[in-house]
C-alpha cells in the first residue's frame, strides 16, 4: 500500500469515483487550474476536463446553490467551499433546501452531494481560517456531517460521501492535510457514514475525539498508557451527524469514565450532545463527570494566539488524569 | 465627466395585445387556434382554483395561501410553451403554471393544507415543488441548465420563475452571473406584479427597470407586458428558442399586477388604493385574452358560459377529492430524513408512534 | 398595569426605547407601512417616521449587513427578520462580522444591534414558518440569544437588548404572540440578559424551558404538583447563549432531576448542553437521567403534522413523572 | 425581437496619463505640486512596505500576507483625496490606502503576524480594520452611509473597495441596490485586477465590463484606468463630491493588475503567464506617475533616490518597532466576547490561565 498524506489520499477517492461515474463532477472557487489553494483537486481538470471540474464564480451561495440544481437534474456534485470561514454563506441553501428536499417531496427529489471544505486552526492563516463549527451544520436535520481525521479514512470517507444519497458536508481537518502519511489503499475502500471508529480496545477510560483533535488525543492516550498504566479505549467520531450513540455509549458503560477532546469552543459543541447521549443510556454507569477538553467560548483568535486556545496534549493529559482519579 | 464611450445597452419594452383588445397586427404572433383556446382555459380554471382556495381558507379549510389572480398571463403561457423535457423551476406565485405541468388542484390544496403529499411528483415530470425562500430557486434552475448541457440534452430548456422582490436577493444576483458564465439554457421570468408585500416596486431598486438588471451580467433581457398573453407568447417562445439551441440564458420582466392580498394572511389595504387596483383591473389579462378570442370570431358568450360551468365542476371535483382524502399518516417525517437507515431516528420513530398511541393517558 | 399580548408588549418596548434614544433605528421587510406582517411594528413609523423605521429591500443580508454598518456608525439597529426561516441568509455576517468586530479590534469597534425575528410552529403557516433553530445561532461565540416567552419578560427583555452593547438574536415565539395577556408595566422594566429565572420553586424537580414551550410545561407543572403533590422549580432560560449555568445547576442541586422541554429537534439542542453543564458540574447531585422532551430529529414537518412532533402536555407529564419514579 | 426602445444606458472609460507618460491635457486635472508629491510617496512607501513584508514572510517573521504591488494608483489616490470625516470600508487588498489613513506599518506587521492588535484604531479615523469575506463590507459601508445620512452629517463620504471577484457575492449586489435605494453617499471601488486568485476576469462574468453592473441598480458608474493615478484622481473626486453633497452612490471600475502573488501562499505561475504579467508591468502606475512628475519639473532622478532611501529607512523602522513589541497577553481574547460580564467567560478565563502556568507539568 503506498503511503500518502490527506491530500493526496482525499484526492485519490476524487480520482477514483470520478472515473467511475461521470455524473460526479467536481466545482468550486480555484479547484480546476489552480488544483484547490490546497491541492486537494490535483489533476482532475486535465484529467476529467472543464466540463466536470469548474472553476466557479466567486460566491459560495452560487457554487451550493447551483450544486443543488446539478444533484436535483441526477449528477453528484462534490463542490467545495475554499475554507470553512467562508461556508456560511450556504447556510440558507443548506437549512432551506439541500436538507429539506427529500422530506419535502417525501422521496421524490433528493440532493445527493458533499461539501467538501477544509476548516479548524493550526495554519498561521488569515481570521475566517482558523474555525472549527461542525456544531453549526450538525444542528440542521437531514444534514450529514462527516469529519475524518486520517489519510485513509479520509479516503474511504469521501467515497462513501460521494456515494452517499444525502449532503454530506464533509469537514476536512487542514491542520492534518500534509502532517503525516499513512498507508492507503490503492483499491476501493468504503467506511460507512454514521459509524465512529473504536480506534483503541480499553476499559479504564473513554476517550473520544475527532478531525484535527485525533493526532493529539492520540499522543496523549498513549502517554497515559506509558505512564500511568491506564487501558483507554479511543473512538474516533468520524461522523458528527447523524451520531453514532451506540459506539459511544457501549464504551461509557464498560469503563464509566469519559473524556472529549474537542477542537471547538466549549459551549454548544458536539462534545454537549455526546455528554447528552451519556446521560440518556448510560448515567448511572458514570463513575465521574465527563470532561470536556476543548477551545474556549472566545471569538476565534488570531494565529498569533491561536495555540494557547486549543487543547494541548498537556490539557488533555490532565483531563485523562483528573478524570481516572475522580 | 469626460470620457470614452466603450458600451452601449438598451432595454426594449414588448406589449401586443393592449389592454382596450387592440392588437399590433405586425408584431401579433400565429398561434393556432386550439392553442389559443387551449391557454385561455388554463388561466381561466387558474383564476377559478384561486378564487375557490381563498374562500376555502377563510372557511379554515386550508391554510394560509398565496394568490395568483392577475399574473395568469405571465406564467401560464410560457408553462404551455414547455415541453415535457423542460425544466419548470417555480417559486410560490405560478399557480397556473403549475397546472400546466400535471399538478392537480386538489394536490394544491394538499399543499396549503399543510402535507408534503401536496409535492409528491415524480422526477420525470421536471417540476420542482413550490419554493418559498425568495430568490433561492434561481440558482437552482442553472444548475439544472448546467446539468441538461453537461449531459449534452438537446432542445431542453429551465424556466425558472420569481417576482420582483427576488430580484434584491444576493441569490438572483448569482445566479444571473452563473447562468452567464455558463451560458446556461435558463429563462428567467420575473413577475414584476410591483409589490412585495408591502414594498412598491420603486422602493425595491432605483432602476428604471428590472429588465436592466440583465446588463449587469451581459444576457439578453426585455421587459413585456405581462398582462398580454400574446407578448408573452413571443418573449417566451424567443427565449425559450435560444435556450434549447445552445443560445444561453435569457431574463424576460414581465410586467403585471397582484390584484388579491400577498396571501390570505395579508391585509393590503394597510399598503395600497383601491384606485390602484382597479386601475390593473382593466388590464386584467383574461377578459383582455377573451377579447382578443372573440375577435378572432372563436369565443362568444355561449362558449364562455359553458367553459365557466364546466371548470366550475372541474374544480368541485377536485376539492371533494382533497376532502375525501384519507388522514395521512402522522410518522410520515420519519422515512425521509435520510436516504440511508439510522438507528436515532427509528428510535425516534417508536417512541413517536409510543407517544401518539399513548395519547393523554396519564395528563 | 394594563394588560397585553407579547406583540403588544414588545412593541411598547420599541417605543419606549425610540423615544428615548434617536440612535435606535428599525428596519426590515414590511416593518413601515405594513407594520409588520405581525404587527409589532405597529405605529413607529407614524410616530418616528420614514428615516428612522425603513421598509428596506427584500433582502437579509442586506439588511443585517447594513444593520451592522449602522451600528459602527454609532446607530442601534433593531432589524427584523421576517421569519426566522429566512434569517440563515445572514449567518455569514453573524459569524464573520457582527459578533467578530469587537474582539477584532480589541473593543475599538462594536456592533451593538438587535435582530428580532419570529420563531417556532404552531400557527399554519407553510415551510420555513415554524423551525425552532436557536440552537444555531448559540454555537457562535459573540452572539446573545434571547427568548422571551410572555409579554412581560419580552418588554422587559428587548429592551434590554437595545441597549446591550453587543448583537442580540431575539427570537420572538410566534405561537406565544396572542396566546395570552398579561400585566405588563407602563413604565420602564428591563431584564438582564444572561439571566435565567426561577418562575416556581420547588425542591423535587427541575423543569427548564423557553419561548413557546413555557406554556404547556407550566400546564404541565401545575398539573404534576394536583395530581402528585410534588414540587417542581421551574427554570425559564431566557438567555440561550451565554448561558446561565448557575441557575440551572444550584436548582439540580437541590433538587436531582431534571427535565428539558424544546421545541427543537433533539440533536445538537438547548438542551443537550443544559446537561452538558449539569455533568460538569453537578453530575454526582443527579438521581435519575436528565430527560429531554423535544421534537424529532427529523425535517420540520409541514404544519399539517407539526402539532404531531411538538413537545405536548402529555409528553411533558410522562417525563416529569419517569423521571420522578426513576 | 419586435419592441420599443425604453432605455438607453452606456458605460465609459477614462484614461489621463497614459501608458507611455502621454497626458491628455483636456481632460489633465489642476493637482498641486504639493499633493502630487504626496501621493507619489504614498504610492512609493506602500510599494517598499509590500515588499519589504512578502521577504519577512519567505523568512517566516510574518504570516500569510496579501501584496498590493502595482494596484497603488487605485487605492492611494481616492485614499489622499479622502478626509477625515469620510469613512473608509476597505477589502484586504489596499494597503497604501491604509497607511494614508493614518494605519502604521508596524500595524500591519503586526496584522499580518496574527496579532487583533494590528487592527487597534479608535472609531474616530473612520477606519474598519480589513475584512476577508469578499464582499461583505459593501453592506457595512452602506449602513454607514445610511448613518451619516441620517445624522445629516454635511460633506460626508464612505469609500469601500472590492476586488473584480467581490461583484459575483450576493453581498455586493445587496449593497448596492440599498445604496441606490438609500440613495446613500458611498463610493464604491472596485479594483478590478484582472484575477480572484486563479480565476480571470472573464470568467467571474459574462458582463463586457464591470462598470456596467452599476446600471442595474440605477447608480452612475464608470471604468476607469486604475493604473493612471491622473484618472482615479478625477474619477474619485467627482465621486466622492457627488457622495458629499447628497448625490448618492457611485460606481467606478479600476482597471489595474495584481503584479505578485494573490497571497504569499499562492503560486501564480499555476494559472497565468510570465508574458501577461510583463505586459501588466509596462502599465505599473509607479513609474508611470513619475515620469508625469518629471514631466512636470517637479522630480528627477536624484529626488528619487533621496525618496527611496528615506523610504526604505521608515520601512526599516517600522519593522523594528515591530519586531521589539514584547510579547501581547495572551488571554486577551477573553476581555472582547462581549462589553457585558459574563461568568462563563470569566471561569473560563480562569481555567486558561491555570492551564498556561501549569503548561506542561503533567504530560
Ligand atoms: C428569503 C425570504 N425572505 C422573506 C420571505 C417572506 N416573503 C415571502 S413572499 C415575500 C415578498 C415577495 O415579493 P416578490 O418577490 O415580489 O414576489 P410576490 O410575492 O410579489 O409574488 C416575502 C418578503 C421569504 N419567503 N423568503
Ligand atoms: C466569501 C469568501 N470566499 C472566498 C474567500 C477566499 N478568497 C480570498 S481572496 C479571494 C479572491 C478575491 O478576488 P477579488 O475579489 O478579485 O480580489 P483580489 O484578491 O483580486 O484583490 C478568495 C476566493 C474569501 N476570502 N471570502
Ligand atoms: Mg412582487
Ligand atoms: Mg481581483
Amino acid at each position: 500500500m503506498p503511503k500518502m498524506n490527506m491530500v493526496q489520499a482525499i484526492n485519490l477517492g476524487l480520482f477514483q469515483e470520478m472515473s467511475k461515474d461521470d455524473s460526479v463532477v467536481v466545482l468550486g472557487e480555484d479547484v480546476g487550474v489552480d488544483e484547490g489553494v490546497f491541492r486537494v483537486t490535483a489533476g482532475l481538470l486535465e484529467k476529467y476536463g472543464e466540463d466536470r471540474v469548474i472553476d466557479t464564480p466567486l460566491a459560495e451561495s452560487g457554487i451550493f446553490g447551483t450544486s443543488i440544481g446539478m444533484a436535483l437534474a441526477g449528477l453528484k456534485p462534490v463542490c467545495e467551499m475554499q475554507f470553512s470561514g467562508f461556508s456560511y454563506l450556504i447556510t440558507h441553501q443548506l437549512e432551506g433546501h439541500a436538507s429539506r428536499f427529500r422530506s419535502r417531496s417525501q422521496g421524490d427529489w433528493t440532493v445527493p452531494l458533499v461539501v467538501r471544505m477544509p476548516y479548524g486552526g493550526g495554519v498561521r492563516a488569515m481570521e475566517h481560517h482558523s474555525e472549527s463549527r461542525e456544531a453549526l451544520y450538525a444542528t440542521i436535520p437531514g444534514v450529514k456531517v462527516v469529519i475524518p481525521s486520517t489519510p485513509r479514512n479520509a479516503r474511504a470517507l469521501i467515497v462513501a460521501a460521494v456515494r452517499d444519497p444525502d449532503p454530506v458536508i464533509f469537514m476536512e481537518p487542514k491542520r492534518s492535510y500534509r502532517a503525516f502519511r499513512e498507508e492507503v489503499p490503492e483499491e476501493e475502500e468504503v467506511m460507512e457514514i454514521g459509524k465512529a471508529q473504536v480506534v483503541h480496545e480499553g476499559d479504564d477510560i473513554t476517550v473520544i475525539s475527532w478531525g484535527a483533535m485525533m493526532r493529539p488525543t492520540i499522543q496523549t492516550v498513549d502517554k497515559i498508557g506509558e505512564k500511568l498504566g491506564k487501558k483507554v479505549e479511543l473512538i474516533d467520531l468520524l461522523t458528527v451527524s447523524p451520531m453514532d450513540s451506540i459506539t459511544i455509549t457501549e464504551s461509557v458503560k464498560k469503563t464509566g469514565r469519559c473524556v472529549i477532546v474537542q477542537e471547538a469552543p466549549k459551549n454548544m459543541g458536539v462534545a454537549s450532545e455526546i455528554i447528552a447521549r451519556i446521560n440518556d443510556k448510560v448515567l448511572m454507569y458514570l463513575e465521574a463527570p465527563v470532561k470536556r477538553v476543548t477551545n474556549y467560548d472566545v471569538v476565534t483568535p488570531y494565529f498569533g494566539r491561536e495555540t494557547n486556545y486549543f487543547p494541548t496534549p498537556d490539557r488533555i493529559y490532565r483531563a485523562i488524569e483528573e478524570t481516572l482519579n475522580f | 465627466m469626460p470620457k470614452k464611450e466603450i458600451g452601449k445597452f438598451s432595454v426594449s419594452y414588448m406589449q401586443i395585445l393592449d389592454e382596450t383588445g387592440k392588437v399590433d397586427t405586425k408584431l401579433e404572433p400565429k398561434i393556432n387556434n386550439k392553442d389559443l383556446l387551449a391557454m385561455y382555459r388554463w388561466m381561466v380554471l387558474s383564476r377559478e382554483a384561486d378564487q375557490r382556495m381563498i374562500n376555502m381558507q377563510r372557511q379554515g379549510r386550508i391554510g394560509t395561501m398565496g394568490p395568483s389572480t392577475g399574473q395568469e398571463a405571465a406564467h401560464v403561457i410560457p408553462a404551455y410553451l414547455m415541453n415535457e423535457k423542460d425544466w419548470f423551476v417555480g417559486a410560490f406565485r405560478e399557480a397556473g403554471a403549475r397546472l400546466v405541468r400535471g399538478e392537480t388542484i386538489a394536490q394544491a390544496l394538499l399543499f396549503y393544507n399543510g402535507f408534503e403529499e401536496g409535492n409528491k411528483k415524480p422526477k420525470e415530470y421536471r417540476t420542482l415543488p413550490v419554493s418559498i425562500i425568495v430568490g433561492a430557486q434561481t440558482l437552482h434552475a442553472v444548475g439544472i441548465g448546467y446539468a441538461v448541457k453537461y449531459r449534452g440534452e438537446k432542445d431542453t430548456a429551465v424556466v425558472t420563475f420569481m417576482g420582483d422582490g427576488a430580484t434584491s436577493e444576493g441569490d438572483f444576483h448569482e445566479a444571473l452571473n452563473f447562468a452567464g458564465v455558463w451560458q446556461a439554457p435558463v429563462v428567467f421570468i420575473c413577475q414584476n406584479n410591483q409589490w412585495a408585500i408591502s414594498l412598491p416596486r420603486h422602493k425595491q431598486t432605483k432602476a428604471e427597470t428590472i429588465a436592466q438588471k440583465a446588463i449587469a451580467y451581459g444576457i439578453p433581457g426585455i421587459q413585456v407586458d405581462g398582462n398580454d398573453p400574446l407578448a408573452m407568447y413571443v418573449a417566451s417562445k424567443e427565449a425559450l428558442d435560444r435556450a434549447r439551441s445552445g443560445g444561453g440564458p435569457t431574463f424576460i420582466e414581465a410586467v403585471t399586477y397582484r390584484l388579491m392580498m400577498h396571501t390570505t394572511a395579508d391585509d393590503p389595504k394597510k399598503y395600497r388604493t383601491e384606485e390602484e387596483v382597479d386601475e390593473w383591473k382593466q388590464k386584467d389579462p383574461l377578459p383582455r385574452f377573451q377579447k382578443y378570442l372573440e375577435g378572432k370570431g372563436i369565443w362568444d358568450a355561449k362558449k364562455e358560459e359553458a367553459l365557466v360551468n364546466e371548470i366550475k365542476s372541474e374544480v368541485d371535483a377536485a376539492v371533494k377529492e382533497f376532502e375525501d382524502l384519507k388522514e395521512l399518516p402522522a410518522e410520515a417525517c420519519f422515512d425521509h430524513v435520510f436516504g440511508t437507515k439510522h438507528v436515532d431516528i427509528e428510535e425516534q420513530r417508536m417512541e413517536f408512534l409510543d407517544d401518539q398511541k399513548r395519547g393523554t393517558d396519564n395528563a
